[in-house]
């Protein structure tokens, strides 16, 4: 059988060529693919785009990789936070794209990209800074907005258990982003905790089919505390 | 039911309370106001403690955008998940008949119209029940929406709780927006501190609820919007 | 506790008026909510609009529905079987109207209606006899056709296991329409092999969040063979 | 590699056999042409019988638009489960490593491009890669569809098998459709009993194998088009 299992997150990263678009899952620290964020770090491919629901916290992961440098434009849903210090000041001295989208209209678009639907009519955000620009339509007399879906080159998520051929099942509210990026990617990364034999997943319980996962690095409990 | 109170010390009237009400009161008198059997998603912030006064007898089902139906109360010591976070990244807790499910489906439920009721904050609501929560507008600010513009679209009901009136004295129900809007006509009820208003395409802005030494003539003045006095005639729901 | 159970099929579907837009679950035999269909067609509404993957195979259950002459229109993939006498005939005798969808195309639009997407761009039938009339568009050098959601009154689907809450779960291919059909409707109606105590059904697990699902009407194991 | 090889009885060449191919020969040909690891959806009749030609050294993972990654072999005596069965409406069984979804992310799956070939039967192939087949085009035809439109734009490679030519010995294989269209420009092969064929948008048609007593001659003939010679030359995937 063909394993999706990789040695190290540095292998599993290295062709990440400068200038890719990459998807990072989790909301706040559940699903945060904390080593491979780390991992793309240490890469340090530069001009990357970027999808997320935040951008970035304190001085680690995403806000790091931003500190760095490494990212040319961020697509998120809620880039100002407490500790956004980060990408705040680099915003404000014009060293960072931002493009805002509704967290709503950031999965559905997530999503399209993944289920091949070209655009989309959006309620969300119609009348807002946010359609400024965008193609409108009142359908059955309700007002919406034309939203385009996000593909990537690489989507960087986390997982509770894989199994070789990369079936995934997450844990909780983990589960956030991490299904709907893995289709929308040309190439999907994914950490889990624990690997499991070809077969011990229950087929009713599988989240992602393992063939939306291309590789697979196993991070142990103890690495990720 | 329909005789007019005009004593604002009358306490058997709860449509007219002789003190201007606490957030700790608002809260209370939003979960008493969620009928039972509903879905509600409770926003970032003040909206977040109504929780505290919903009861188990009205077996709400609480749903937070970031993929979880059946939330129960914040998780202390022990019970901390770190995999269990509500919307505003707190740890919180999960009840009998909790569902998990990706963001996508999460959204799809609010904006398929399937959550009856969202609580949020505001910066300003509109005569016309337009919203204003993301964005304030200043030169320097940072945008930053999060699921603000979906659930204001997406719940049957959007009610709204805020203070009636900036630091400055302003009011922030107003005939139109001068912050950056979130949704549009979206807003049915606002619960302030000293009112309780509902807003209707057909019937404008009703004052359903008054509290303290506040009085109809003192709200329109306030606002400038021609206001509703619905203190002394038989509530209804307004829940659709 | 709320329950949603209910003691029989005909009480769960009392108020389907005459005119309503009916979703039937199921592919072939597998998920097709067998005892609803039946207790339809007792109940006499007339005027339907159906919405199911086929048209009704030999003399029993949607066929039955059609031959009752309860049914004004179907919307549907694949009409047309080995036997489908009785829509062919109603069909050809002009007393039955078809829509005939792509089938990725109605489960997207079906899911649409649930999502609260005002309509889509899809490449499915492009250029082809089904998409004339629709509006058409090239989008990153791809054709797409637009495409609608399909609402309902009421979806009649089937399940495996459901909570008193109406969280459900499926068995194998049985799942196919139901979870999306639950999402379309005013009323979902489901039919259930067990049920089960609340708390009982793994949250990770569920396929259909509870508050999708209207009435439940448990339908024994023994009943359905 | 490269030496032409113009004697139809050299067995050793696997792109000049000296007999028209039964259709459990097509079978096996397209089942050694899928490479390992591929996701493949087989459509209803002809196409499902090259599953049993796939080795498990293959790894060729099975789609059934139903809802089903990892489908195995008919189920047969006890292991029929109604529950579950392939878009043919037949039971079959589950391989290790399965998984179920429901009909819209079956074919957002399918749409979104994730599967690697679909093998499908045909009334009609232009030499522009248009399918045709969904519908006769007789006026007393009930249209059905189905899964096939989708399939046609969905998978990233699209096979065809049909016999080459009608009952009336028109060739299947046309410079443009007579038939209704399924998906413009979608098909990448077509095997034949005589023939296969590989479909490009800038070589055009290139006749990668040829059965029997058949020349590119009589296939230019036969069909009314260019074709290109591709027999004596280093074969590709062609898999995209």
């Amino acid at each position: 059988m063909i394993s999706k299992l990789h040695d190290s997150v540095d292998e599993a990263l290295a062709d990440i060529r400068d200038g890719a678009t990459v998807m990072i899952g989790g909301f706040g620290q559940a699903g945060q693919p904390v080593e491979l964020i780390d991992g793309l770090i240490r890469h340090g491919a530069t001009d990357l785009t970027i999808v997320n629901n935040n951008a970035g916290n304190g001085e680690v992961g995403l806000a790091l990789l931003i500190k760095s440098g490494f990212v040319r434009k961020i697509i998120c849903s809620f880039p100002r936070q407490s500790d956004s210090q980060i990408f705040d000041a680099r915003y404000r001295a014009g060293l960072i794209e931002l493009e805002v989208v509704p967290q709503g209209n950031l999965a559905e678009r997530i999503r399209a990209a993944g289920a091949g639907i070209g655009s989309f009519f959006s309620p969300t955000g119609f009348g807002t800074l946010l359609a400024e620009g965008k193609e409108t339509r009142t359908i059955d007399g309700k007002n919406y907005v034309l939203e385009s879906p996000i593909h990537a080159d690489f989507s960087l998520i986390k997982a509770h258990q894989s199994d070789p051929m990369g079936n995934l099942v997450y844990r909780k509210t983990a589960r956030n982003f991490g299904p709907i990026m893995a289709t929308a990617a040309k190439t999907t990364i994914v950490q889990v905790t624990d690997v499991v034999d070809l077969g011990a997943l229950d087929p009713e319980n599988i989240i992602t089919p393992g063939i939306y996962v291309n590789r697979i690095v196993q991070i142990s409990q103890e690495a990720c505390a | 039911m329909s005789t007019a109170h005009t004593d604002a010390a009358d306490r058997t009237n709860p449509r007219r309370i002789d003190h201007t009400l606490t957030r700790a009161e608002m809260a209370q008198r939003v979960a008493a106001d969620i009928p039972s059997g509903s879905v509600v998603n409770l926003g970032i912030g003040i909206p977040t403690s109504v929780s505290n006064y919903l009861t188990a007898e009205q077996d709400v089902i609480l749903h937070t955008e970031n993929g979880m139906l059946g939330m129960g109360p914040e998780a202390h010591g022990e019970e901390i998940d770190n995999d269990l976070i509500n919307a505003g990244k707190i740890p919180v807790t999960e009840l009998p008949g909790a569902s998990y499910f990706h963001h996508a489906d999460s959204f799809a439920m609010m904006r398929g119209g399937h959550l009856d009721i969202a609580v949020l904050g505001a910066f300003q609501v509109s005569a016309a029940g337009d919203l204003a929560n993301w964005h304030t507008g200043a030169a320097d600010a940072i945008p930053a929406v999060g699921g603000a513009m979906d659930l204001a679209v997406g719940a049957k009901n959007v009610f709204v709780m805020m203070e009636l009136t900036t630091k400055k004295g302003e009011s922030k129900l107003v005939d139109h927006l001068t912050y950056p809007v979130t949704g549009l006509a979206c807003v049915t009820r606002v619960y302030t501190e000293v009112a309780v208003f509902d807003i209707s395409k057909t019937t404008g802005v009703t004052v359903t609820a008054i509290f303290g030494d506040t009085t109809i003539d003192s709200l329109i003045t306030l606002t400038g919007l021609p206001l509703v006095d619905g203190t002394t005639t038989t509530p209804t729901t307004g829940i659709s």
